[in-house]
């Protein structure tokens, strides 16, 4: 049932102070008056707090179990981090509160910056980008911005790999580039022979994701890195899978020029269905002029925004950034520190390659390298074989508690599993996630039709989204309509 | 081992002899070792942690909400304790987008009463769930506006928050969108002729506040009978302003956008807040973010999905409506909560009462002999001289725990010695006139 | 799974702080040294928070849905009554601070019992008792206390009636009285007349709840005072069902002597799985020397606790009682005011009367008066009928999401529920409530087996308590042993 | 109408209808109204509430953790954050006692496995899920003790918190139960002889405190040596010690009772905290309290549900084992978060950490020639003359931010000038040193 289904008109929810102001009319023209109220529900407190709370139950989410979304780093998010972001010092600051009274809001910025600064390997940073994509665009405006701050006019195309997440080509886009999709090597990884062939005087960018979305890391990496920068271009890291390499390597010594980071993946800031997520980005030395509206700047002790740089992308959204979740993650860095950090990296990587082992005697591992946080794995051989599709057996691990893994993606196999355990999970969960797998496998082989229509126990079965696309209610139909 | 990772030592064992090697070290065969150690201090337990963020939280001054005059964008209204308590499920906060629907019915349904919500205050047919906030979400209309009508001009009302548009050139510029500004007149509305003199064939929309920067409330509808039928107005709009003005869909509005943080969210030093997007139906296709639609199960019982996802960027890469992935979903949840316990009329008394506060101010400020700027009709903030020298007087109340009105001159440097004064519910009659004692 | 199942040995979630103290070995003999660990669970972080969101998910709840547990006042519990009793200046506060810094807590408490004592009628109240059966024992003892100072040492009887709460008695016992049933009249009442024969100068006291346990007014209570006093006998009033009468009448004004009141019902403050609660008890002007240590009390603006009570009862726990249950409780009566009090009376009866008016359409009122804020309904005629028991009932309830009301209570009805819907609760819900027991006579009467074999859609089935109980497994077995 | 009750102006109407009455009033047919109004203010909405209650709040003073030298009863550990977030779930929260055991197998299965690790620290064989606090479980665990052994003398060590023992005696009086009291020795454990010389055939038991309200631990094996079988040993004590000090289950205890807070409570002014009951499986059908079982459901489920109902007093009435129905079962879940939390490492180092603290306090108190009340070894607290007016010495420094040993002279007159002195993990050098200043 919707909320605007047990509306009733005259129920209440809501008790507002007494200011003693007398009433002032209004001033707009008759026809600025609101005409139709708004048909938000009139409901009472109690009937809020079980519609919310019953939404809730309907959820799947890390507090639940287990969450392998490849490329998500659906790991654990740290109570402390909440508790400390609802600090009132945190949560009740106005933008525009004069910076005498919030240098700890600065400093805690500041700091963060360093401290990213440090774990990226880069010179520089800005905190304001609210999400991965949006630290992609910004990355990409930047690029644009240094190749035509050099009178270089003509780097008007932007490379990005075939198993490259969507949001890369997307944004590149967006930054007025023309992209240029760049397909992988036989062995998932980029092909050194192939991407010389595309790099000319007109790539102003290749995009990289390092390891990339196979879970394989970029051995030639630095090879890389000489042979974009020999043609002029940038190196960009999509910090998607910055988890993988946590106290291992980092972006900037590996040749990168321009990197975001997923604050809501590697530093547990959680995603919260969708956002808000923060995606800062990097850059080396020559790059930081760039850099968004505002900088964060330390001058004698004093934090401060500086707006005064000319060859700035300008502002990529209003204020700072989504300050709450960069104290989530300042919370994080300050927990794990060096040590905890570098064991982060160690253990998502051993618990993705022994995952990989326990899948791979079920299914196809698509490409069988030592990998890094995560891997794909392909059930095409199944497919033929019983009609049951990669979709279906997501469906059946529902049934069975278990988030499905990513699917079909990256697009470069068929039928796949990106699975990404994160060093939050236990040997024992994912023993269990194996031996749940096995289960369904055999389901499939001997009832099929078993598969193919689950889930039975979740809050709906199977739902049709094609035609939810093709005649799109997006919208509660009120009755009286 | 750390306690956020379960691994013993005899698992790390068993696992190293499953994957057939003997070390960590081998795990990262492919990987060159240019680090060791960071910089950083190594990860220290919860209770010390606490005590240095208390401590740092502590550095920034926490005004009491009736003190705070300060708006320009984020405005501190009450936030009832129901809003945080459910908001803070932890099966909201820790789910990711809801790409099983099956087990994210919770999180879809929610989207979708939000979109609703949006919906009807704005007067709109369809609302994404979700953009960065205000000023992204403005870009993100002016680009899909180009999208829809394929013509490179834009005006936009100077009016307009300063970051609005300079975020709206940013993402502009590379795509060789042209915009351009209208002046206002001396009422604060937008300037008829300059508009008039600016619309050419090549003009794609019209970008006005309603309520705008300054807090005054624009005609939408002479601004809709002005321009050229083609001419798609987009409309920057404070939602709680919505509950007493007449809603733009009403006016001709063809996409209404806007910062949300005002529907329950605190004001966390800027963000995260919410952007709306709403607009026409028959622009659905071509809108950018994630839309969430109402379908049957195999059983026939309702339920929600994500709608329209080839225009994602998963799907239709570099041919996406927009970049947009992660979105606020989180805060789009709250601003639902929050309406829902306002309701039709209780955000009418929020906008009513603020209204009220407001004109107490900006009437006890003129008594006093500062002028207002601008002589239009206003919502709840107005801009007025605040005489010489208060940007250092600001500073001065503030350390005395009254934030007041927020000084222009460092962003609006023709507004000499101005300022932003705002109020919502919470300003109490007695805080104004406290208020006042410093001028 | 228990949470013991999860441990793995060198497992951890807790990191301590340092102190920078040298280690002081241990002074203790030998034999007091711990010898074996006791096997608590070695668990990560995400381990326990997976484990108590899943053990919640298991729970109804007032959040949930409709929890018409007669007796029990499950009313909804504001959230900012949770918020404000979470402050710091409440939770973070030893009890045994200097008064000079602990002025709000005194001033809280000080505040608490007056209004408490306005609401009730009565002259003077003690906020230390934890629960409702602890105020029940500590009126009683008052009662003997009272009886003693007299020097009147033959009063060992405390009478009770049938259909009292079975804390009642539990209660006077513990206070050393000898219990005396008293059997109520034909129509739910009390019976004066049977009351006049129970009364000698042998009974210390009357217990009795107005309204009664059947929801019914005790209408002669002015008489039955008359006559319990007359005997030289006190009257005690269980403040169980206080809802029912809040902004009507008040028990110090029906001439109750001894009353206490349930903060957990009246007053919203969360039921917590069982508990906290808090039980104060109010009394009379003349009995007011014997409440229990310590008194707050005032004197000139400052707020003390007072330790000198020579007639006290004497300590009943130790410090103050359950002082966050009094903030919440505070917090309720500052948001209700005496206008939303009255409000709650009216609408917690207009409730169980609209509700009683619908289930009689279903079931048998045990009692078809206009009753207060619950009612008994009995299905004994569908027993007979179809064997469904009350029971069976309440377990169909379960899995059509509704809480089942309290049954098999009082003991002098069969096969019987009272329901207490309380005035949170909107009419399409006890509509909804109406149409579900309907369906469900309906399936009782087509299909027994389908009733008699609920619920089914729990996440256990019926369980067998009985053998649960004959040999009781009241801790996990650890394997090893 | 409020915004707790749903009810709208129609519906009431409606509703009165059904019921066959025309007003309100109707329904009180058999009330006589003795009141109309309450000598109480009106309903207050939320944000004026909340404001009120933060100004009373901040008229008390929250110490920091590291400066909070006071015990007797509540100990300040420190509190992960996890156990605050889930035992805040509401739907922990607001349910009731277990009832209906397929819909409450949250509650049942925490409370089950609160009562594994209450055995598991205490050495018993059976544990309730809970009572008040350490004072009424004491009181009910002499009344069950008189049950077993149906004699009414018991002895109890002076020793033992003052607040406990009163408590008893209310409990104990009306039941003509007899309490004495044992001396202490120098050291501060029990006085074997003024012991013996009262034991005699009447005597149920005896309770010592283990440590007891000084901090010193009793040797529990000479105790139970010393006393005749059928005596039942009756153990006060506090749970933290337990991590390091012998289960009082190994040592002969029949009954081990005590204040559950120190395990992830915080101090709420000193309630709610809760009570724990540990005994011997021989007498769990003369425990007082709630008990949950395993089972199984017809499928051959596990569950859990209340088990020995019969000794309740819904049932049994006037002849339960107590009186006991809303116990502090939300604490238990907290004590058993705490636990899962802290596991057996853990909990040993914070009992060390704390007895570390302890002796330095002490040794450096020693240093500057203050003496020690008591030379027995003790755990976290420990007793020390203060010198002259220490009282008043407290309460400024209190006022100055330390929160130091506690006086005990008002409640023990015999200790002139004499304090507690507590420590725990979260008392660091430095503010163990700064504390020192003021000596």
């Amino acid at each position: 049932m919707t909320i605007f289904e047990l509306s009733k008109e005259g129920r209440k929810a809501y008790n507002l102070p007494k200011n003693n102001i007398k009433d002032y009319g209004f001033d707009f023209p008759n026809h600025l008056m609101r005409g139709k109220e708004p048909r938000l529900p009139q409901v009472s407190e109690l009937d809020i707090v079980r519609h919310y709370t019953n939404l809730a139950a309907k959820n799947y989410a890390v507090d639940v179990g287990f969450y392998p979304l490849g490329s998500c780093t659906m790991k654990y998010n740290p109570k402390i981090n909440e508790k400390l972001a609802s600090l009132e010092g945190f949560t009740m600051i106005h933008p525009c509160q004069p910076r005498e009274v919030t240098q700890g809001a600065l400093q805690l910025m500041y700091e963060l910056k360093e401290m990213l600064c440090e774990i990226s390997g880069m010179d520089d940073m800005t905190l304001i980008p609210s999400a991965g994509a949006h630290g992609e665009l910004t990355g990409m405006l930047i690029a644009r911005a240094y190749h035509l701050s050099r009178g270089d006019t003509k780097r008007k195309k932007a490379i990005v790999p075939d198993s490259a997440h969507g949001t890369n080509p997307a944004s590149a886009m967006m930054a007025g580039f023309e992209v240029v999709e760049l397909k992988s090597g036989k062995d998932g990884r980029i092909d050194l022979e192939e991407l010389e062939k595309h790099l000319d005087d007109e790539v102003a960018v290749l995009l990289l994701t390092n390891p990339n979305t196979l879970g394989l890391f970029e051995k030639d990496i630095i090879k890389i890195a000489e042979t974009v920068h020999k043609h002029g271009a940038l190196l960009y890291y999509d910090g998607a899978n910055l988890n993988a390499i946590l106290g291992r390597t980092r972006p900037g010594d590996m040749g990168f020029d321009i990197v975001h980071l997923n604050l809501h993946k590697t530093f547990s800031t959680p995603h919260g269905m969708g956002g808000p997520g923060s995606g800062p980005v990097g850059v080396k030395k020559h790059l930081a002029k760039f850099l968004p509206i505002p900088e964060i700047i330390k001058e004698s002790d004093v934090y401060k925004f500086n707006y005064n740089k000319s060859e700035s992308i300008g502002f990529i959204r209003s204020f700072y950034g989504n300050f709450s979740v960069l104290v989530r993650a300042y919370v994080y860095i300050k927990t794990m520190g060096n040590d905890g950090l570098k064991k982060v990296g160690q253990m998502a990587v051993l618990n993705a390659n022994y995952l990989r082992k326990k899948v791979s005697k079920i299914m196809d591992i698509a490409y069988p390298d030592m990998c890094m946080h995560e891997f794909v794995a392909t059930c095409e051989k199944l497919t033929k074989e019983t009609g049951v599709k990669a979709l279906d057996i997501a469906k059946r691990l529902l049934d069975y508690g278990i988030h499905a893994p990513t699917m079909y993606f990256p697009l470069i196999v068929h039928e796949d599993f990106m699975i990404e355990p994160t060093e939050t999970e236990s040997k024992d969960t994912l023993d269990e996630f194996t031996k749940i797998l096995e289960k369904i496998f055999i389901e499939a082989k001997e009832n099929p039709e078993l598969v193919k229509n689950a889930p039975y126990t979740t809050p709906v079965r199977r739902l049709d989204e094609a035609s939810a696309s093709r005649k799109p209610i997006v919208k509660y139909n009120f009755e009286e309509e | 081992m750390h306690r956020y990772i379960p691994h013993t030592e005899k698992e790390i064992n068993e696992m190293l002899k499953e994957i057939g090697i003997n070390s960590i070290e081998e795990l990262y065969i492919n990987v060159p070792k240019t680090i060791d150690r960071y910089t950083l201090e190594d990860g220290k337990d919860e209770f010390t942690v606490k005590r240095e963020l208390i401590k740092i939280a502590n550095k920034n001054k926490v005004f009491s909400s009736e003190n705070i005059f300060a708006g320009a964008g984020i405005y501190t209204h009450y936030i009832p304790a129901i809003v945080e308590n459910l908001a803070n499920n932890q099966k909201f906060v820790t789910a990711y987008t809801p790409y099983q629907a099956e087990v994210s019915q919770g999180t879809l349904q929610a989207l979708f009463e939000y979109q609703t919500m949006m919906c009807e205050l704005t007067g709109m047919e369809v609302a994404n769930s979700s953009m960065y906030d205000g000023a992204t979400a403005l870009a993100e209309a002016i680009l899909m506006a180009v999208r829809v009508n394929r013509k490179n001009k834009v005006l936009i009302a100077s009016s307009i928050s300063p970051e609005y548009i300079q975020t709206s050139k940013t993402y502009c510029t590379p795509q060789n969108i042209l915009i351009e500004e209208v002046k206002w007149n001396n009422n604060g509305t937008i300037n008829f002729e300059d508009l008039k003199s600016k619309i050419d064939e090549n003009t794609t929309a019209l970008v006005v506040g309603y309520p705008n920067f300054f807090g005054i409330v624009e005609d939408l509808k002479e601004i809709r009978e002005t321009i050229p039928e083609k001419v798609m107005l987009i409309v920057v709009s404070e939602p709680v302003s919505l509950a007493i003005l007449e809603a733009p869909g009403k006016l001709g509005a063809d996409i209404v956008v806007g910062e949300g943080q005002a529907l329950g969210i605190t004001p966390n030093f800027g963000g995260p807040g919410i952007g709306f997007f709403t607009t026409l139906e028959k622009y659905i296709r071509k809108m950018p973010g994630r839309i969430i639609g109402e379908t049957k199960d195999v059983d026939g019982k309702i339920g929600y999905v994500m709608v329209l996802q080839t225009r994602e960027q998963h799907i239709r890469r570099a041919k996406a409506t927009s970049n947009i992935c992660s979105n606020h979903a989180l805060m789009a949840l709250t601003n639902a909560i929050y309406l829902s316990a306002m309701g039709p009329k209780g955000l009418r008394e929020v906008a009513k009462m603020s209204y009220n506060a407001a004109h107490y101010l900006a009437e006890k400020l003129k008594e006093k002999g500062y002028s207002l700027i601008f002589d239009g009709p206003f919502f709840n903030e107005f801009v007025f001289n605040a005489g010489e020298n208060y940007y250092e007087k600001w500073v001065e109340i503030a350390k005395d725990g009254v934030l007041g009105p927020i000084p222009l001159d460092k962003t609006l440097p023709n507004f000499k010695n101005c300022a932003l004064a705002c109020c919502t519910e919470v300003n109490t009659k007695e805080s104004i006139d406290n208020l006042l004692r410093h001028f």
